[in-house]
């Protein structure tokens, strides 16, 4: 069990150092190549050649690619200091690099917008769970039924509805049309607990509808699997009440593929909800990211890149290990 | 001015009318541009001013966005600051942390500035001329502290190469050697070649003082010094959040014959919700938006239709020109004609609507020279732009003339991040297309602008004929807004904003003379005369001279937009409930 | 009788169906002769997925005929009419979005651009990016797949970890990415259609690992099932076994999972236009119209409904379709 | 064991039972009007091929195709002076797993994978007896464990069905079928999972615990060794139809159908001489859907045409006493084909 875990670990860390070497290759290999010159981002309107060769060694960019990628690395395990003028910056492990565009550590820059990212995962989850899984299970149990096929055309149509038009579907209807919401930003929990529930609400339910869609289906086709199974004629035969039936032999067993794919879902969308987050102006990772993107500020990029992939590779050996719990069969070796 | 606001609000009437019926003092629409809106002298309260964008730096040195140059104001006093007052008027430089104007030398070579006595730092030091000469080498350091402007390293290292104050060898860091500070309260500057302009650079916030002991370098902007009458409140400089200014203690109104300082905290709220702040605008929540951009188009509608809040926007010219360079460096827009042809065909309507119509975009540009810079006349319109229709006989004219009479190809660079900037040149490829002139849209990430059409290598290469840009002054003279669009000696490899590479002796010699010129109305002449020369080569195509659609809070005392930056005086400005 | 009575009815109404073929569930999707039969009559039978089938024959049309539509019914897609929106406002003049019969899906804000010739173009884009990314995902996905599952050892776990690393990426994140670092034109392309094979190769580059798993697992599967141990007990050689014996029994997953992953590439080439790094103006695409209207779906709601509409309607019907041809294909999903 | 005790009512009679699913491709004649009885303590074996509709019928015994919308029932089912086709559901339910209980086929598919067998058995208990609490169930379900031997049963109790090898995995199901003591076991295949040494053992447990409990028993089998081994009276099902009821030794001396007879040559014997090979029953089973007009089994049938073309119209129907069979061919001629044809090949 214990070498299991530590060899998904070295797994893990392999794949998330592949993950930073591709990004950074792209983003400040590519740049060489087409000859752009990050460095001339960070300049003003009136840049002289003197300042733009001070900011490229600044930044490090006049090292060779491997040796900038070796930085990174070292920064990311014992941290590294980066010159200010005067005096330097140290940006403490692990330090993601620093970004001359809004002179900021990158790191710290991204532990400020994980809570809003966390805020509209977690709260999207429990939405989507309890809406998704009930009306799985229902229709897999009315199954055939007028109940059965509502439910799966509304699950089919939440899949088939792109996040950013149902997103400014319902500000429009429900901050400008019918006005029951007010216009606003996010605001942190302990800020506001009840502003942040307004400010969030909106979000939660976009974005919860489209996976209780997908969870609605998988639920339900699970369940109808599992409902199929010997075991179940054996409980019945064993004369155990319906209830019984299916809500423990059914459930147990039609409900354990989800905690993987709900795992899995989970940990990419902790990466940044980059839709979701752009549509509600949430500046949450996500966000984050976006205009990283935009600006092209590398440091950044690469930042939430590598933080988006952690939390994916986490949940990704999570989710494995629950899994060798609930499920007896699985054995962790 | 007033007749000016007239004449430039090309076509739609009921500007004039409102502006022209503007009461000296009272809420109308407009009347902010022309007087002071709700006069007072009453102190106290706080000002509720709210952002959509995060101020770049706060850093001097460092901000380069108008509102930050703005509020700037709040808390870096400079050698010579522009006045406050409405108009024109607000364009003249005053006295501030000097006592006086400089004394120039009778060769225009040297400037002598007095400090006042009793300035102080808001710990309570004394602000002396070397406080104000360490602020002014940072700006030689743009490799550690990027990103304002860099003026005067042209004018004042005169072949010293001095490398900025945190490479100086000097014990004080006070190695330029162009800037002496004979005692504490006198500073020296020589040029090596005379400038009417050098004075405006000076007002620049990179010009306001920077005490050493207190400078941080690259961090400086989260927590700079004050010497105004505000300062930042202790860690309220939160990135993406806002900042809060508190009154300084050790800034003595008798030493200030600028600044009102009538809130008693003045507090920037930085939201990520555009929308929001609109509605909050006109809900009365906030008194400004601070970065003057003007209203989302949701909340343009409900300000314009209804009477009562319509008495409390204006639309003043922001001093931003939209145009496109024409570069002479790809053909077939070599030739003259053919750049003709491109200004013909344009459709100055679609281009406006492009840019947001008539109020939230901005009137029809006819010359490059926006109407707060003297020397700019809006009557002067040498391509008829102002009947706002494309002329398509002229242009094929112009087409036959250049030898293309079936037309030609050529390609729109244009920035990715800007939306409207995007759509205007969706705009010229509509309307280039009537006359057989087929433009290609390409977009380039505005964020490496200045190595791409930044750079006129580059632009040979990929052929981008047709540059959309945008510019707006730094500092209120002809050669402050036009130079680095116009003279062939402001042409960098890099960072080259003179998109059309105009090398035209005549025009560089205009501003060497302007230079000399310490007159400001003879200065503006010449100006003028360099406006005609651009249009007349038809290096560039104005779009529009940009407006923005502003609201204010009515409880505002002391509105009035600054000729300077176009928008709403900050630091004048006070609230009349008290709160 | 593992599958209690009715499945092992159905087993019997099929004589000639391979009995491993109904004793595992998850491989009766391989396709006997039989199954094709029968799947097809359930088809057929479902009334949904051809009413999805017909939907997208009808896109497809409509995409290919754009140019024509653009005449009879439109106004070129780049030019602008600002007789039809108000100058000050920059909306429609006339109610609903400006839809008149001169202009029968209204006009866009600004530019008064004709939404109609829009919406037909963008189904262009739209569906070329989705049909040849998912092309493009397949080959991919069955080339590896078969690859890992067939030849197994070193190889399958070096693809197997391949695509678990590309599963593990942020995809949409690098997705964006990606497309801005890219040219924007190359091969004399022209920009749109560079852009649109930039699209494929991006969206399609990421989907195969899905199809690579399904297959490889089928192929891992199949390797051990009667007629393949035949084979090559038959001393078949491996491409034979394997183009012989092999992908004819994938067809059937692989043609499921090819029409199912369509609408995801929609709903992604729409995601990335909407974030601004899709097809380059003026050339229309439904994500690009979608993200013009966030300025405007407040007071201008027609010029989202519209496109985001297109999307919808596009993506369910291709769902319709996937999922009625699954169900026909593998009765245990039903 | 004897089956003279003509007085006393029959434990479970069963009358004129058909079952019918309906599909998306038909109505599905699972098990058309098959009547037959059985008397507590005795065993009654059904044997057919797969979809001959044996597994239906015992499921519907249990009324489990209550479970399933598309199932129709009709028919009667007396188990022990109780009617159970028109029952309510709930009635049925206490019925199952208390009064009857069933063991079915592969143990592990039949077993739920994420709960210990012990917890499975002490589950089954309790449902039929409310009153007892968890202890006492939980030693009932050791008990009956131990009583099926399986070795070291309080340790079993916690293990999961995949841990338990395939012998022990059935009789953890038997066990299971037990717990209450039922009246009426029905085994459905309890041994085509498991390897010959393990099947012998099963059955005999089958046959002991037959004793201990005096309980009647329906085994269901493709395996006439199994019927002839335990069963007192044989049921032989095709295409949803019993086509020869009898006593074992009478049916295995005389088989009547010429299907039975199929049944009987591919049947393995010891006795057996090598050289000669096992001729089975050619052909695959009817479709339920459509089944053929006439006899269901004339297109296997070698003496269909023996005698006109009835078997091809007419569908035969169930006659004679305690030995009877569905068949057109008269009697005296199917006696001599089996004489002459038939018997010397077994």
């Amino acid at each position: 069990m214990l070498a299991y875990i530590i060899r998904r670990l070295i797994n893990a860390v392999i794949t998330l150092l592949v993950v930073t070497l591709v990004t950074f290759g792209i983003f400040f290999g590519v740049p060489k190549i087409t000859g752009s010159d990050p460095a001339l981002l960070y300049i003003g309107k009136t840049a002289d050649a003197a300042s733009i060769e001070g900011i490229r060694t600044k930044m490090g960019l006049a090292d060779p690619i491997l040796v900038q990628y070796g930085k990174f690395l070292k920064g990311l395990v014992v941290g590294r200091d980066y010159s200010s003028g005067p005096d330097v910056i140290h940006c403490p492990a692990p330090c993601l690099g620093y970004s001359f565009k809004t002179d900021r550590l990158v790191t710290p820059t991204l532990l400020a917008d994980i809570p809003v990212t966390l805020s509209l995962a977690i709260g999207a989850a429990i939405l989507w769970l309890i809406i998704g899984i009930s009306a799985g299970v229902i229709s897999a149990l009315r199954r055939g039924t007028l109940i059965d096929r509502a439910v799966m055309t509304g699950a089919l149509a939440g899949v088939s509805l792109p996040i950013y038009f149902t997103g400014l579907l319902a500000s429009a209807i429900f901050i400008y049309w019918l006005e029951w919401l007010p216009q606003g930003q996010y605001v942190p929990f302990t800020e506001n607990p009840g502003e942040w529930f307004v400010q969030m609400l909106l979000p939660w339910i976009t974005l919860a509808f489209l996976f209780a869609a997908t969870y609605a289906r998988l639920t339900r086709a699970n369940m109808l699997e599992t409902l199929g199974e010997d075991y179940i004629r054996t409980a019945r035969a064993k004369g155990l009440r319906e209830r019984t039936v299916i809500g423990k032999h059914g459930l147990r067993s039609g409900l354990t593929p989800i905690v993987t794919v709900f795992g899995l879902d989970l940990g990419a969308l902790l990466g940044g909800a980059v839709l979701t987050e752009s549509v509600f102006n949430l500046r949450g990772l996500g966000y984050q990211a976006l205009d990283a993107i935009r600006a092209n500020d590398l440091p950044v990029i690469l930042g939430v890149t590598l933080i988006a992939a952690f939390f994916i590779v986490f949940a990704n050996l999570l989710v494995d290990l629950v899994y060798g719990v609930i499920d007896p069969r699985v054995r962790l070796s | 001015m007033l007749g000016l606001t007239t004449a430039a609000c090309g076509g739609s009437d009921s500007d004039d009318n409102d502006s022209t019926s503007t009461s000296g003092g009272k809420a109308a629409y407009n009347a902010a541009i022309t007087d002071v809106v709700n006069p007072s002298t009453t102190k106290g309260g706080t000002l509720n001013l709210w952002s959509s964008q995060d101020a770049d730096s706060w850093d001097p040195a460092r901000g380069y966005y108008a509102f930050v140059w703005n509020l700037n104001r709040l808390y870096t006093r400079k050698l010579v600051e522009y006045s406050a007052v409405p108009g024109k008027a607000g364009l003249e430089l005053q006295a501030d942390l000097a006592e006086a104007l400089p004394t120039i030398s009778d060769d225009k070579l040297t400037y002598t500035f007095k400090l006042r006595s009793g300035v102080k730092w808001d710990d309570g030091a004394a602000i002396t001329s070397k406080d104000v000469k360490y602020g002014i080498e940072r700006v030689w350091a743009a490799d550690a502290i990027s990103g304002g402007p860099v003026y005067l390293p042209a004018l004042l290292d005169q072949g010293q190469n001095y490398p900025g104050p945190y490479k100086d060898t000097d014990a004080e860091k006070l190695g330029l050697k162009s800037v002496t500070t004979p005692d504490d309260s006198t500073i020296v500057f020589k040029l090596a070649k005379p400038s009417s302009d050098f004075i405006y650079l000076l007002a620049m916030p990179g010009s306001g003082p920077v005490p050493q002991k207190r400078d941080t370098g690259a961090q400086y902007g989260s927590a700079p010094a004050a010497s105004g009458p505000y300062m930042f409140k202790e860690g309220s400089i939160q990135p993406g959040k806002g900042v809060s200014f508190v009154r300084n203690p050790n800034w003595d109104q008798a030493t200030d014959p600028i600044r009102k300082a009538l809130p008693d905290a003045i507090n920037l709220t930085i939201t990520t919700n555009a929308d929001d702040l609109d509605s909050r605008l006109l809900a009365g929540t906030a008194d400004l938006d601070v970065g003057q951009t003007g209203v989302q188009a949701a909340a343009r509608t409900k300000l314009l239709t209804d009477p009562n809040l319509k008495a409390n926007a204006d639309t003043p010219t922001t001093g931003f020109l939209r145009y496109a360079g024409l570069a002479t460096s790809v053909a077939p827009l070599d030739n003259i004609e053919c750049r003709k042809a491109i200004i013909y065909a344009a459709d100055p309507t679609t281009l406006q609507s492009a840019r947001g119509g008539p109020i939230a975009g901005g009137d029809i540009g006819t010359s490059m020279l926006p109407p707060n810079i003297a020397g700019s006349d809006a009557k002067y319109d040498p391509f008829n732009r102002l009947q706002g229709k494309s002329q398509v006989d002229e242009a094929k004219k112009a087409l036959t003339a250049c030898g293309k009479p079936t037309g030609f190809d050529v390609t729109i660079a244009v920035r990715n991040n800007r939306e409207a900037e995007v759509k205007t040149s969706e705009a010229l490829q509509a309307a280039l297309k009537v006359v057989g002139i087929n433009a290609k849209i390409e977009q380039y990430d505005g964020a490496q602008q200045a190595s791409i059409t930044g750079s006129p290598d580059n632009v040979k290469r990929k052929g981008y004929g047709i540059i959309i840009g945008g510019w707006g002054a730094d500092y209120p003279t002809g050669a402050g807004y036009m130079q680095p669009l116009s003279d062939s000696r402001f042409i960098p490899e890099n960072g080259n904003y003179n998109l059309a590479e105009i090398k035209d002796p005549a025009i560089d010699k205009l501003y060497d003379d302007a230079q000399l010129e310490t007159d400001t109305a003879k200065a503006a002449e010449l100006y003028s005369q360099i406006n005609h020369k651009i249009m007349e080569g038809a290096y560039y195509l104005p779009f529009v001279v940009d407006k923005a659609l502003n609201y204010r809070n009515p409880r505002l005392t002391n509105v009035y937009i600054h000729d300077a930056f176009g928008m709403v005086d900050f630091q004048a400005v006070g609230v009349s409930d008290g709160k | 009788m593992s599958l209690g009575p009715e499945a092992s009815i159905t087993e019997e109404t099929t004589p000639t169906a391979d009995a491993a073929e109904v004793r595992s569930p998850g491989e009766s999707a391989i396709a006997g002769r039989s199954l094709k039969q029968i799947a097809w009559r359930r088809l057929k039978k479902d009334k949904v997925a051809i009413g999805g089938a017909c939907v997208v024959l009808f896109l497809i049309l409509i995409a290919i005929l754009a140019p024509v539509l653009t005449k009879l019914f439109g106004h070129p897609i780049d030019e602008w009419h600002p007789d039809q929106v108000d100058p000050t406002f920059a909306t429609p003049v006339h109610p609903w979005g400006g839809i008149t019969s001169d202009f029968i899906f209204g006009v866009e804000p600004t530019t008064g651009r004709d939404i109609f010739s829009r919406i037909v173009y963008g189904a262009q884009t739209s569906l070329t990016v989705a049909f040849l990314s998912a092309f493009l995902s397949t080959i991919l996905g069955v080339l590896f797949g078969t690859a890992a599952g067939f030849l197994g050892g070193w190889v399958d776990s070096m693809i197997s970890r391949v695509m678990d690393f590309l599963l593990a990426f942020p995809q949409l994140l690098f997705s964006i990415a990606l497309v801005s670092v890219l040219p924007q034109e190359f091969l004399g392309l022209g920009s749109r259609w560079s852009r649109v094979s930039v699209l494929v190769l991006v969206i399609g580059f990421f989907g195969w690992p899905y199809i690579g798993r399904i297959v490889r697992g089928q192929t891992l599967s199949l390797r051990e099932r009667e007629f393949v141990e035949a084979a090559r007990s038959l001393g078949a050689r491996s491409p034979r076994i394997l183009f012989r014996e092999l992908l004819p029994n994938l067809a059937a997953p692989i043609l499921v999972y090819t029409t199912l992953i369509i609408p995801t590439n929609i709903l992604t080439e729409a995601a990335l236009s909407f974030l601004g790094v899709g097809i380059p103006p003026p050339n229309p695409s439904w994500g690009g119209m979608l993200s013009d209207a966030v300025t405007f779906y407040s007071i201008d709601p027609m010029f989202m409904i519209i496109p985001g509409g297109m999307i919808f309607i596009t993506v369910l019907a291709f769902n319709l379709f996937g999922d009625g041809l699954r169900d026909a294909l593998d009765p245990k999903a039903r | 064991m004897s089956v003279n005790s003509a007085t006393d009512r029959p434990f479970l009679e069963v009358k004129d039972l058909t079952v019918r699913f309906e599909t998306d491709d038909g109505i599905v004649q699972a098990v058309s009007g098959s009547n037959f009885s059985l008397r507590a303590g005795q065993t009654l074996g059904i044997v057919g091929e797969s979809g001959s509709g044996k597994s239906v019928t015992s499921l519907a015994l249990l009324g489990l195709h209550r479970t399933r919308s598309n199932a129709k029932v009709s028919g009667e089912i007396w188990l022990d002076e109780k009617e159970l086709v028109t029952a309510t559901d709930e009635e049925v339910r206490k019925l199952r797993g208390g009064k009857m209980a069933m063991i079915f086929q592969d143990p592990l598919s039949a077993m739920h994978p994420y709960f210990t067998v012990g917890s499975q058995i002490v589950e089954a208990y309790r449902v039929h007896h409310p009153s007892a609490n968890k202890k006492v169930a939980r030693e009932r379900a050791i008990d009956m464990l131990a009583r099926v031997g399986i070795p070291q049963p309080e340790r079993r109790f916690h293990d999961y069905a995949h841990q338990f090898s395939g012998g022990m995995r059935q009789r953890a199901m038997i066990a299971m079928a037990l717990v209450n003591d039922p009246k009426l076991l029905i085994a459905d295949e309890p041994t085509t999972a498991l390897d010959v040494t393990v099947q012998a053992q099963i059955l005999d447990l089958i046959r002991d615990l037959q004793e201990e409990f005096g309980s009647a028993v329906i085994m269901i089998t493709h395996d006439l060794g199994v019927v002839a081994e335990l069963a007192d009276e044989v049921l032989v099902m095709y295409g949803g139809k019993v086509i020869e009821r009898g006593p074992t030794i009478d049916l295995f001396q005389r088989p009547q159908h010429p299907y039975t007879w199929g049944l009987l040559g591919s049947m393995p014997r010891l006795d057996r001489e090598v050289r000669d090979r096992l001729n089975p029953v050619k052909g695959s089973p009817p479709s339920l859907i459509n089944l053929p007009d006439g006899c269901a089994f004339h297109p296997r049938c070698p003496y269909a045409g023996r005698n006109g073309d009835r078997s091809f119209k007419e569908v035969p129907v169930l006659i004679g006493g305690a030995h009877s069979v569905a068949c057109h061919l008269p009697p005296d001629l199917r006696n001599k084909i089996f004489q002459e044809e038939v018997a010397p090949n077994l």
